[in-house]
């Protein structure tokens, strides 16, 4: 049976600019990549009434999840022309303005980096067990509903 | 024969554990009508449910040690 | 009559991943986003036969470059619900493995960073005076053509 | 009368040069005539004409000092 590659989706706390800085660099090596496609979630400080989102919790039901992260990155390379992806998803506390998920495609040719960021975006969206619990600057909280 | 039952989000609010050890369920629509009898509030929300970390859409036999979620809608990303 | 803003867009040499880093943290007190969408042109090392490119040199119509980036801003703002906009290209000697185009939109939701930003490409590609001489590794050159 | 003429790309590997001042050319066509007898290799490639700075698809009256452009198909990004 082929082994899987474990590729390690979630990161404790946001995902800093600096780490995608990282990940982008780390291409430049492969010189057969002519386009990145990245999608950054941030969280948002939604109002309500006087209220305000100052951060969101995520948790997740880890097994299922990074299962779903495989599958959803076996799907991709399966649909589109991709040299590479990576996803991260953060876990835990991330503040308003910080970012809690990178989704980072590369290609030889935009169109495939391009519908393959966004194919994978709303799986995640739609199929991975995590849960975001919004918490407000007067300490009440409540789960998100991703639409 | 004992169930591995985990909550999560909204659902761990109702139970107030993150895991449950549910003796004697045959399948998960008995599982889920034992769970709804014990927490009440659970017939009010929406929720999902996986056996063994895949998702099911109906009802599903269940061997000792299985592992059922109980997944409220997902928001990630 | 309005004032134009200017926003600087070609960068001399390749854009760096440090550059992009920065640009993402710039949003962060922007806390009405909740997506980012980016995208990267990366040089490829096309090749043909024992040859390969090596790097692309870009050349502008500078002034009527600046006045086309100008027109789809003012297009994508009309077009999509965006918080923000940038684009960046770079002139001169990109070498293959570094970046030459960003495009980086923001939104309060994920589909109007998304669209934008691939709207915003394919106007870049097909409606901007620039042009990029292909540089081989045995010294010889020809023009890029864009599909 | 006098119109600039700039060039860019492939349309400067043949003209030599990357701007061009040409007297006494009422529109783009008599322009265009102009520089494919100087630059007959003009007439083997592909080329769009701005005139200060928009793009024209038909021919253009020109005034003295209007810029003309003569774009190679971009491939910028």
């Amino acid at each position: 049976m082929k082994q899987k590659k474990i590729h390690k989706v979630f990161i404790d706390g946001p995902i800093n600019p600096d780490f995608i800085a990282e990940a982008i660099a780390k291409h430049s090596d492969k010189k057969n990549i002519g386009a990145h496609s990245l999608f950054l979630g941030q969280v948002r400080n939604d109002k309500i009434g006087d209220d305000e989102v100052t951060a969101i919790e995520y948790t997740s039901y880890h097994e299922m999840a990074e299962e779903k992260f495989h599958e959803i990155r076996e799907d991709a390379f399966t649909h589109f022309s991709l040299i590479c992806m990576h996803i991260y998803h953060s876990l835990g506390k991330v503040n308003a303005g910080e970012i809690s998920l990178l989704v980072f495609t590369s290609a030889i040719h935009r169109a495939d980096a391009i519908d393959a960021c966004e194919a994978i975006v709303e799986r995640i969206k739609k199929d991975v067990p995590v849960w975001g619990k919004e918490i407000f600057s007067n300490e009440n909280s409540q789960w998100k509903t991703n639409n | 024969m004992e169930i591995n039952v985990l909550t999560f989000g909204q659902v761990t609010d109702i139970t107030a554990e993150t895991s449950l050890k549910i003796p004697d369920v045959k399948n998960t629509d008995e599982l889920i009508q034992l769970l709804e009898k014990t927490y009440p509030a659970l017939k009010s929300i929406q929720y999902s449910i996986a056996v063994n970390r895949k998702m099911i859409q109906e009802n599903t036999m269940l061997q000792n040690e299985d592992t059922v979620a109980i997944l409220p809608p997902f928001s990630g990303g």
